[in-house]
């Protein structure tokens, strides 16, 4: 076995966190760290180990068809109420997206306490703020949702690019804001929390 | 947050309604459009309308308090359902249908988002169902120190060591002075022109130095002192700090 | 690759610390863990990870010769202090030159750590000890000082007189005195040169 990919999976597997190429470039020196990454990827490809990328950063983790034997007795490390389910989905299906936008998706203010479970998970940051009147802030998701849900990037959404052909995923014109009757404006709330 | 505030119901009124509640009209919507048990994209909507005011008016009929919203869209709802069953207005716009349309695409929207956080949270969730390892040796980053000094620096602190080695001597500088010698010589011989009181003064040298002038004087008086003892001049001065004044013996 | 060799990896991988065959076994459940542990170790045998076995307990390790890639250095330019720079200068026009001897020159105590600066700068090295009670250990310069200041060798250093025509030996400076009053706390801290 060739000594960079060893020195490359040495690191990996010493690293109590994922790492960037730049990361373990820093680590091992000289050398083609992406061709390393991609032979050991596949080494690992069937074995009980897996070499995963999320948000461009790598690490190792146990095979997901082996998660019945591994299973911890506390089960889920977080749930999540419906509220918070689909916050978290609308912000990293529309990222970014405004407290406002998210609130006409789903037809109803959110609480308080919703986007501060998701952004103490550490799933979701703020963004910049919309250059639109009340110049209000956005939302985002983090690099450590892609690593606990498992996705490479946003791309791997389930679904994301069906949802977007369908149009379902396009920015709520004004009128979608306005579905109410014209004058409805109490229903529409969101200029409270710009 | 708008909900639905039940009030107590008996039992078999509960069978018309979710007790769970929805988390606003558009929720409640999208439950009994799921009711229809089609495509969302085939929904009738003048079915949905019929549906949602059928549950408002049966909600009033129990006396459930409901929240402003819901009574909101009621109306908002109870609007669409005239226009689109009156005879077509082309002046109308959004059109009824448009409308409609709208409204549908809002229920798909939010459909898809409550589908989609569904399958987020049965993804293979780290943690859960994939595990890092739990006892890795970690990596680290060392700082390391990396000196600098100029060898002008080296050389600079130790002429400043050798500068403070250097046994400290005291020199005292060059000053003119008159010697006590000199000044007995001089006024020894100036003598011989102080036949009648002259200011002693009058003895010392030109000079525009103070401190030289200064010693002169000194040197002078003392000299006029010895000579005097010595019985070769006499001495007066008439009060203190008046004047000194000798005159030869 | 065996299902169930897959699984004691995984379950080896996960486990926060070393495990016996038993343990293993109450995770995977039959089989034969024994021969699925040679496999794995034969397996990692000259890879960046290690299956090892320390008292009927088995976990992976990283390689033990890879050990150094998992500690970085970053460099960090530090100008060194006063003191330490009196010291280097007396060292290199006095070596061999014992510590007490160094104190004298200086008029003051030297702290341990100013000579380990000097020492980790790869400046000074220590000389034989000097034959007289106590046998004081001595200092001298490396190579690496001559290096760094440009020297072919001691004798380039410049005399007392090159540093007389300077300026280098004028009468001392405020601080130069100060430095003298405050005498005994020659504590080499690391902000004083920060």
């Amino acid at each position: 076995m060739n000594e960079f990919v060893r020195a490359v999976e040495a690191v990996l597997f010493a690293s109590d966190e994922p790492l960037t190429v730049e990361d373990i470039a820093a680590h091992v020196g000289d050398g083609d760290v992406k061709a390393a990454l991609e032979e050991l990827a596949a080494h690992y490809d069937a074995r009980g180990i897996e070499l995963v990328e999320r948000g461009k950063r790598w690490h190792f983790q146990t095979a997901s068809d082996l998660a019945h034997l591994l299973r911890r007795e506390r089960e889920e490390p977080r749930r999540l109420s419906r509220a918070a389910t689909e916050t978290l989905a609308i912000i990293a299906y529309h990222e970014p997206v405004s407290r406002a936008e998210i609130e006409a998706i789903r037809g109803v203010q959110i609480s308080k306490g919703t986007l501060d479970v998701l952004m103490e998970a550490g799933w979701v940051r703020t963004g910049a703020r919309r250059e639109t009147p009340g110049r209000p802030l956005t939302y985002a998701t983090t690099r450590g949702f892609l690593t606990h849900f498992g996705l490479e990037s946003r791309r791997d959404l389930p679904g994301i690019d069906d949802l977007k052909a369908a149009g379902l995923l396009d920015p709520l014109d004004d009128d979608a804001l306005q579905l109410q009757l014209e004058g409805d404006d109490e229903v529409e709330t969101e200029d409270e929390d710009a | 947050m708008s909900e639905l505030l039940f009030q107590p119901v008996r039992d078999e009124d509960a069978l018309h309604l979710d007790i769970d509640g929805w988390e606003g009209p558009l929720d409640l919507l999208l439950s009994l459009a799921r009711g229809q048990k089609v495509d969302l994209a085939q929904i009738s909507i003048l079915e949905l309308v019929e549906q949602y005011l059928g549950f408002i008016e049966d909600a009033t009929a129990l006396k459930l308090e409901l929240a402003a919203d819901y009574l909101v869209m009621a109306a908002w709802l109870a609007y669409l359902k005239s226009c689109l069953l009156l005879p077509k207005d082309p002046e109308q716009d959004p059109s009824p249908e448009e409308l409609a349309l709208r409204l549908q695409q809002r229920l798909m929207r939010l459909d898809a988002m409550r589908e989609a956080g569904a399958r987020l949270l049965a993804s293979d969730r780290l943690g859960r169902d994939v595990f890092p390892r739990a006892a890795p040796e970690g990596l680290r980053t060392e700082r390391k120190a990396v000196w600098r000094a100029s060898a002008y620096d080296l050389y600079a602190a130790y002429g400043q060591l050798r500068a403070r080695m250097q046994p400290a001597v005291h020199m005292v500088h060059d000053r003119r002075v008159m010697t006590l010698e000199d000044a007995i010589h001089r006024v020894g011989q100036m003598l011989g022109i102080a036949v009648e009181w002259i200011a002693l003064e009058a003895f010392l040298p030109v000079t525009s130095d103070p401190a030289y002038r200064k010693s002169c004087l000194a040197s002078s008086f003392l000299a006029a002192l010895e000579l005097a003892r010595q019985g070769r001049l006499d001495i007066e001065q008439e009060e203190a700090f008046d004047e000194v004044r000798v005159k030869a013996a």
